[in-house]
């Protein structure tokens, strides 16, 4: 039987791939939103599996406001994205480096 | 079933395995059988509303039209166009047409008389149906080429927007069935107009959304006269242009399986489904299947009358209508209905 | 006077004046600040009158709960009168010093130089902890602006010197003050200069203060800021510097380290000495071949403070009193030193001692008073650092041969370098024309060298007017250390000097047994 | 409580979220040339805010009868100081934005609401005590946040900040995603009174991963090291008063967020997290010091500058005491009011062109040209290096004696002696000013509305302030107690 | 934990349906190979462009407002996610419940006033 393990075991492996999406990737920026993407659904898994475990529900409430807010958040990750291509033509994760200590 | 097969002396496991394949067989072959037939009945009725003739060689009436085209994709030479992504290439029909006989797990033929019958079964068909746009894009995306990535991207835009008036008018059915269960959903309408009519389309306040919903259906299915992803004088053949022999076949079957569950879900959600037109004791000693049958059928014959006579929209007219009149519409119309319940039935 | 808030008002004299100044042009600031800098003056010399020499051993006291954790606590002992004293005295004189050579930004200027009085007398006048401690950091803050905009060619370097340096003695202080308060559950320093704090904290907590103090005395090793101070200052910068902000120093050791940490003090007596011995003589050869005026007399501060080190750590009467003599000695002689330099650089605007030469012959009243100012930081009897000195060296005898034997030299080397550098500028031959075309002092030069002339004199002819105010508190002092007092040297044997480890043990030993 | 009683203890919220709307509305309709009559209402709805939340804070509300919604929300004195310090420094970054974006022809009507929105996303961070209400507060201010960052359009290092804070700030809430979804799991529900009650005693791995977590998160959002790297690119890259509102108000949210986590929901298991909280707070400040001495543009200076703060702060937090929670809140209170200062007169520096000077080196000379405004700034250095007598020294004094009296006192010399570093480079911002020849770069007038701000800020912490010292504190203790008063 | 048995149909549908559509894909290529229908050429397999070799990359950049809708979608689409639960249970929650979702809905309503005044919703 799969027991609750197995479920933080998958949403963690998902949640590291989604970190090192993030700090990897020299591609390109979009990948890094589907990554933030792959972290919260790690999330959501994780919070699913927990409310069936606790039979409480609070846990899927939790994971609708996160897919919500994932929306809202990639939304405005895509936006902010255009904008930025469109001052520099470019969304190499390697030409946001405009800035530099 | 499971008990046919248990009393043939088979585990109760087992018996449920066969019984559930069997299911899925008796709705999956049917379906495929029926996509056929309607697309000679479309060509049929298109062709009579254009005073033509429509397929009238192979077989009686042409009735075997359709089986002529499918052997003949069958053995055509599969093209893969040297600039595609082979693999996405492949896969979009595949996701194309599984989405499309997905659908169909949690329609209630009859009383009864479906594969699984969940209690978010409608969610579940919301869902399902949003899974095809993925067929769309990465056909569009992966055959590497303008006019069907151009159509591509329409056709998703145009998907997704639907998508949400229909979402919106599915949750006024739901509100005034209470239910999200597709047979429970049916039940409720048992003379849900006037004590008499079965079906929600017999409601002030469901009638406009059922409206809303035959056409979003339409728009939603790419049908005429909203199929913008294909319109032939701008974009070939739309996502399908790089396709050819079966890949290309499939698509086009889970169209019709597509327009086909539209037309159910018209049956089901808002014309008493399974249930006979008005609620006397009578009519129910036809089977459920029949009645649900001859509704299907009927929309279909609407989609096909639409199709045959109304001209094409602009895409630009077809996004505002989704935006501007249909969704402000069916969230007015929650609203309202919801409003309406709470004073009336819980308030 | 009972009752009426004399402490309070000569903070806010200058305090008003420095606000004044922000907005008043250069003549008009130049009048304000020298009135409201003889104003508190005038208060100064009432405060001092009206001081009950034997009375009580705090007076003037003004006590109001201000905000959470501490209160605005003024008051008085002879020991802060008489560095009150010596800093109204020297304000009106930095101001004087000051009437020409800034030329600049001369509102601002007093500003900053009106409220580094007030930040002086606050630190003297302070009877809480904290409060104390907000006059005694703030003080970087004027100071800081003093030398980097209006200092010399490398201010910048040297303000940021005196900034960090201090600043990171003091921020340790802090900390150990917040222990303290929080140990002893008040913030009030009569009080606190009674508590007996653990002996094993004590040790942590002398050395935060220590980290402070030393390097606001300045002790060698961490006496590297004040030279570069020094140089790139303004004259009034250097004279207000050298003359109160390094008595702050030593009046932290006397007022905390010593009474509040007695044991610490004295197992710590050793190493202050060592480095005071140290200091008195390094620095004091590198006074010999400096080049620079100011860096001289830098050094020659340097010196002479280790000398008020050693007083202050002979656990003795004779000691204390010495040290802070030669503190208010110093600050007037020194003050009047930088003077001096100030006078010849403001005509010729160069510290370079080789520049000059025979001063004597065409400046006849400068050279008289320069000259009696060298002699006096060599310690001339009749002159203030005489009392100073030789009190200290006394005190430092009486349980150390080998540190009065060492300081003592540091003394003989004193003489050496100020004379050394008194024979360059005023006698020899005139070889720089320049030089020998200066003019002698003028009017204010001369009210400003020999006011402090005065000074110097009075308190070396008749120190009793000086010494009848802190008495009582030096006693009060001295019987709070008597129980960690090191072990004399003197009175049993004379020979082989107890080395370091052991005197540490013996020390130990005494603050244990409480004996003596 | 019930649902009418709720409604009560969320009013500030509703009002906020209401004229947000609203004005979102107006924004669409009226256009651009509204935004300055959009900013002056949005302002006054912040007053409103505020006095409605001022009264709570002084008779400092606790308890049950505190608590919305069933424990989603709190509307007690401690929410109620940290909702005074958001309310007053969103309105500061209202005030100086409009002349900063008339410049370049950028102000838009939605930056008000934008903030507006931000404000309401922080005063439900501070009230939240849920992880629901804590998630929801946070990203409400973080997604507004992203869009603030990238305001400016035209303008490269704009885009490149929103899309760095984006990026970063979307990790951060994962990670703390992550341990809220942990936390979850392992302690079955999400509301800090039920969490706290259920880590007790050993805690097990998982709780543990929980717990590093969320604070991995909050950290982040509070830029303190190691999650710091976003600070100085953001803060660099943003529209001047977005910078501004991103160094004090969101600050103020997040730290108290984090009291609140880590005092209240893992209140339990202080002995875990406090190494932790030591390390970080340490790390800050000295990465902090360290960090800011090579910058030549002084907002990303400031940004260090924040880092370092930070650190100071949580020092407070090591200390897990009434007294160290109330020592952070002063500490805020007088870090906001240096922080907005200082930004202040960083929007008031401008070239002839009206573009904002940046540049260290362009200020050079600042007290001949601008004698006001170089003293100011001034007095803000040495304020947020704690020199006496400016207020900015008291925060620090009251951090470091709950770090003493919590016997924290090797922690708080370390602290105290990295400040000196620290003190290095808000020098070297007076050196160039005072001691430097003048560049002449900056040129041009402020408005009354910057000089207004400016005079309240730097009164604030000049040594007037110390007269506050005592309400101050005494607000501070009671809206720290209330936080323990939940908690217990 | 959640009975998830009737879910289990729909897996064995989803098995079925891949089966039978990779069926359907995979068999006509090698039936193709069989009957020699297969002749793949360079012209053949080059991309359609009315008869024209390609003129220029096909991933080129597409009009920002897919991008709107696709974003406009999201939200709208996660709303009604909140809809359905809240649409079976009002009878449960009673007033409060509908009074609450008809904030949402109106400050979604809002937002979406101000997506179609800023013109996000036209299609020129």
């Amino acid at each position: 039987m799969i027991g609750i393990e197995h479920y933080v075991v998958v949403s963690s492996i998902l949640f590291v791939l989604g970190v090192l999406g993030i700090f990897l990737n020299r591609k390109n920026v979009i990948v890094i939103l589907m990554a933030i993407e792959l972290i919260l659904l790690s999330v959501n898994i994780n919070f699913v599996a927990f409310s069936a475990f606790l039979n409480d529900l609070v846990g899927q409430i939790f994971a609708m406001f996160i897919l919500t807010v994932a929306a809202g958040e990639a939304a405005i990750g895509l936006a902010i994205l255009v904008i930025f291509f469109r001052d520099r033509g470019t969304i190499a994760v390697d030409d946001v480096n405009r800035m530099k200590g | 079933m499971t008990a046919f097969f248990e009393s043939l002396g088979m585990t109760y496991g087992w018996a449920w395995f066969v019984a559930t394949v069997c299911g899925i067989l008796l709705i999956a072959l049917p379906l495929m059988l029926a996509v056929a037939m309607v697309i000679y009945f479309d060509r049929k009725i298109w062709a009579a509303m254009a005073l033509r003739r429509g397929p009238n060689v192979v077989g009686p009436f042409g009735l075997l039209q359709s089986f002529a085209d499918g052997l003949k994709v069958f053995l055509q030479e599969t093209i893969i166009p040297s600039a595609a992504n082979k693999g996405l290439f492949l896969i979009a029909p595949i996701i194309t047409f599984t989405v499309a006989l997905m659908a169909w797990a949690v329609v209630p033929f009859a009383d009864g008389a479906v594969l699984a019958d969940i209690n978010v079964g409608l969610l579940y068909v919301l869902a399902i149906s949003s899974l095809g746009v993925y067929g769309v894009v990465i056909s569009g995306w992966a055959s590497n080429s303008k006019y069907p990535f151009f159509s591509a991207l329409r056709a998703a835009a145009q998907m997704i927007s639907y998508e949400v008036s229909i979402g919106f008018i599915l949750i006024c059915v739901i509100l005034w069935a209470g239910t999200n269960n597709l047979s429970e959903i049916v039940l409720a309408q048992k003379g849900a107009g006037l004590g008499i009519v079965n079906g929600f389309f017999f409601n002030i306040l469901l009638f406009p959304m059922w409206v809303l919903f035959l056409i979003s259906g339409m728009a939603e299915t790419a049908r005429p006269p909203f199929d913008l992803t294909e319109a032939e004088s701008e974009l070939v053949a739309g996502y399908q242009t790089e396709y050819s022999s079966m890949s290309f076949a499939l698509f086009w079957l889970g169209e019709y399986a597509n327009v086909l569950l539209m037309c159910a879900l018209n049956t089901t959600l808002f014309f008493g489904g399974w249930l006979p037109p008005l609620d006397i004791g009578i009519l129910y000693v036809v089977p459920g299947f029949i009645w649900w049958l001859l509704k299907t059928a009927f929309f279909f014959f609407v989609f096909s009358w639409v199709k045959a006579t109304v001209p094409r929209f602009r895409y630009d007219q077809l996004m505002r209508l989704g935006w501007k009149i249909f969704l402000p519409m069916s969230l007015l119309f929650v609203v309202l209905v919801s409003g309406y319940l709470m004073l009336t039935r819980y308030g | 006077m009972e009752g009426f808030p004399i402490l309070s008002l000569m903070l806010l004299v200058p305090l008003v004046g420095a606000v004044a100044c922000l907005f008043a042009e250069a003549r008009a600031a130049r009048m304000i600040a020298l009135i409201a800098t003889l104003i508190d003056l005038a208060l100064g010399i009432v405060l001092w009158l009206n001081f009950d020499v034997g009375g009580a051993q705090w007076q003037f006291v003004e006590r109001a709960e201000l905000f959470a954790g501490f209160s605005w606590a003024l008051g008085i002992d002879g020991i802060a009168l008489l560095l009150i004293l010596l800093s109204v005295f020297l304000m009106p004189i930095c101001i004087g010093a000051s009437w020409k050579s800034i030329t600049k930004r001369v509102g601002e200027y007093m500003a900053a130089f009106l409220l580094m009085e007030v930040l002086m007398i606050g630190v003297f006048a302070a009877q809480d902890l904290f409060l104390f401690y907000i006059f005694f950091e703030s003080s970087l803050i004027p100071m800081y602006l003093i030398i980097g905009i209006w200092g010399g060619d490398n201010r910048i370097y040297a303000s940021y010197k005196f900034f960090l340096y201090t600043l990171l003695g003091s921020v340790l202080m802090l900390i150990a003050m917040l222990w303290m308060v929080n140990v002893a559950g008040t913030t009030d320093i009569p009080t606190l200069m009674a508590y007996d704090f653990p002996v094993k904290a004590q040790t942590l907590l002398w050395l935060a203060f220590f980290a402070s103090f030393a390097v606001k005395m300045p002790m060698w090793p961490v006496h590297t800021w004040l030279p570069d101070a020094h140089v790139q200052a303004p004259t009034a910068g250097s004279v207000i510097l050298a003359g109160v902000l390094l008595k702050m120093g030593g009046y932290g050791f006397i007022r905390f380290s010593l009474p509040m940490l007695p044991e610490a003090s004295s197992y710590f007596a050793d190493f202050v000495w060592a480095l005071s011995m140290i200091a008195v003589v390094v620095t004091s050869l590198i006074a010999l071949v400096q080049s620079d005026m100011k860096k001289l007399i830098a050094y020659s501060s340097v010196a002479h403070m280790a000398i008020v080190t050693v007083g202050l750590f002979s656990f003795n009467v004779q000691g204390l009193e010495g040290s802070v003599m030669l503190m208010l000695a110093h600050g007037l002689v020194s003050g009047a030193l930088f003077l001096c330099v100030g006078v010849i650089y403001d005509r010729l605007h160069t510290r370079e001692i080789a520049r000059y030469g025979g001063l004597a012959v065409n400046m006849p009243k400068y050279a008289v008073l320069f000259l009696f100012f060298t002699m006096a930081s060599i310690g001339l009897p009749g002159t203030a650092n005489f009392v100073g000195e030789f009190l200290s060296l006394a005190g430092i005898y009486q349980v150390s041969t080998w540190a009065a034997l060492i300081c003592g030299t540091g003394i003989i080397l004193g003489a050496a370098y100020m004379l050394y550098l008194y024979r360059r500028v005023a006698f020899g031959e005139q070889k720089n024309a320049d030089a020998a075309a200066l003019p002698d002092l003028d009017a204010r030069e001369w009210v400003m060298l020999g006011a402090l002339a005065a000074a110097t004199l009075w308190m070396g002819v008749y120190p009793e007017s000086f010494m009848a105010p802190m008495r009582n508190d030096i006693a009060t002092l001295e019987a709070r250390l008597a129980q960690a007092a090191p072990e004399s040297d003197s009175h049993f044997e004379m020979g082989e000097p107890v080395p370091m480890a052991d005197h540490a043990d013996a020390a130990h030993e005494a603050a244990e047994g409480g004996a003596h | 409580m019930d649902f009418k009683s709720s409604l009560g203890l969320i009013a500030p919220e509703i009002i906020l979220s209401v004229s947000s709307l609203v004005l979102l509305l107006v924004a669409a309709w009226a256009g651009d040339k509204a935004s300055r009559a959009i900013s002056v209402i949005a302002c006054f709805v912040l007053g409103a805010c505020f006095f409605l939340v001022a009264p709570m804070v002084c008779a400092g509300v606790a308890g049950p009868d505190a608590v919305a919604f069933d424990g989603l929300f709190t509307a007690d004195a401690f929410a109620g100081f940290a909702k005074l310090l958001i309310f007053a420094a969103t309105g500061a970054a209202l005030v100086i934005a409009p002349s900063f974006f008339d410049r370049t022809r950028s102000m838009k009507a939605e930056y008000p609401v934008l903030i507006l929105l931000a404000a309401l996303g922080m005063s439900l961070m501070v009230s939240a005590t849920d992880l629901l209400t804590l998630y929801i507060g946070l990203e409400l201010n973080s997604l507004a946040s992203y869009v603030l960052a990238a305001f400016l359009r035209n303008d490269e290092r704009s885009a490149e900040a929103g899309l760095k804070y984006f990026v970063l700030g979307a990790l951060a809430s994962g990670i703390l995603l992550f341990g809220m979804s942990l936390t979850y799991g392992f302690t079955g529900s999400t509301d800090f009174t039920a969490v706290r009650a259920a880590l007790t005693g050993d805690m097990s791995t998982g709780a543990l991963f929980a717990v590093i977590f969320v604070l991995a998160g909050l950290a982040f959002k509070i830029s303190a090291v190691p999650f710091h790297m976003w600070t100085p690119d953001v803060y660099e890259g943003s529209p001047t008063p977005v910078t501004a509102f991103f160094a004090t108000a969101p600050k103020v949210a997040a730290v108290a967020l984090l009291m609140r986590v880590s005092l209240d929901a893992f209140g339990m298991q202080a002995d875990a997290w406090r190494q932790i909280v030591l390390f970080v707070a340490l790390a800050s400040i000295i990465v902090g010091a360290l960090g800011a001495i090579g910058q030549a543009n002084i907002k990303r200076l400031m940004a260090f500058s924040s880092i370092n703060n930070v650190g100071f702060i949580l020092i407070g937090l090591v200390t897990g005491t009434v007294d160290g929670a109330s020592a952070m809140l002063v500490y805020l209170a007088i870090y906001i009011a240096m922080t907005a200062g200082s930004f202040i007169a960083i929007v008031m520096m401008k070239d002839e062109n009206g573009a904002p000077v940046e540049l260290i080196a362009d200020i050079a000379g600042l007290s001949r040209s601008k004698p006001l405004l170089a003293a100011c700034l001034a007095m803000m250095m040495f304020s947020l290096a704690g020199i006496p007598p400016l207020f900015g020294f008291w925060g620090k004094f009251v951090v470091f004696q709950a770090a003493v009296e919590a016997d924290y006192v090797a922690l708080a010399a370390v602290g105290i002696a990295a400040s000196v570093i620290g003190a290095f480079y808000y020098l070297k911002i007076v050196k160039v000013m005072y001691f430097d020849e003048p560049a002449d770069v900056v040129k041009g007038s402020s408005d009354w509305a910057h000089w207004a701000l400016l005079a309240i800020s730097a009164l604030f912490i000049s040594p007037l302030g110390y007269l506050l010292t005592g309400w101050l504190g005494g607000v501070a203790d009671k809206a720290a107690t209330t936080l323990f008063l939940v908690a217990a | 934990m959640v009975d998830l048995t009737q879910y289990l149909p729909i897996l064995i549908f989803l098995v079925i349906a891949l089966g039978l559509s990779g069926l359907f894909v995979f068999l006509p290529m090698g039936v193709s190979r069989l009957t020699g229908a297969n002749k793949p050429s360079k012209d053949k397999l080059a991309e359609y462009e009315c008869g024209f070799p390609a003129f220029e990359d096909s991933r080129h950049q597409f009009d920002v407002r897919f991008y709107l809708v696709a974003i406009l979608f999201i939200i709208f689409d996660l709303e009604a996610a909140f809809l359905f639960p809240w649409a079976v249970s009002l009878d449960l929650t009673g007033w409060p419940g509908w009074i609450t979702m008809m904030v949402f809905l109106g400050e979604l309503i809002i937002g979406f006033a101000y997506a179609w005044k800023k013109g996000a919703l036209e299609w020129e």
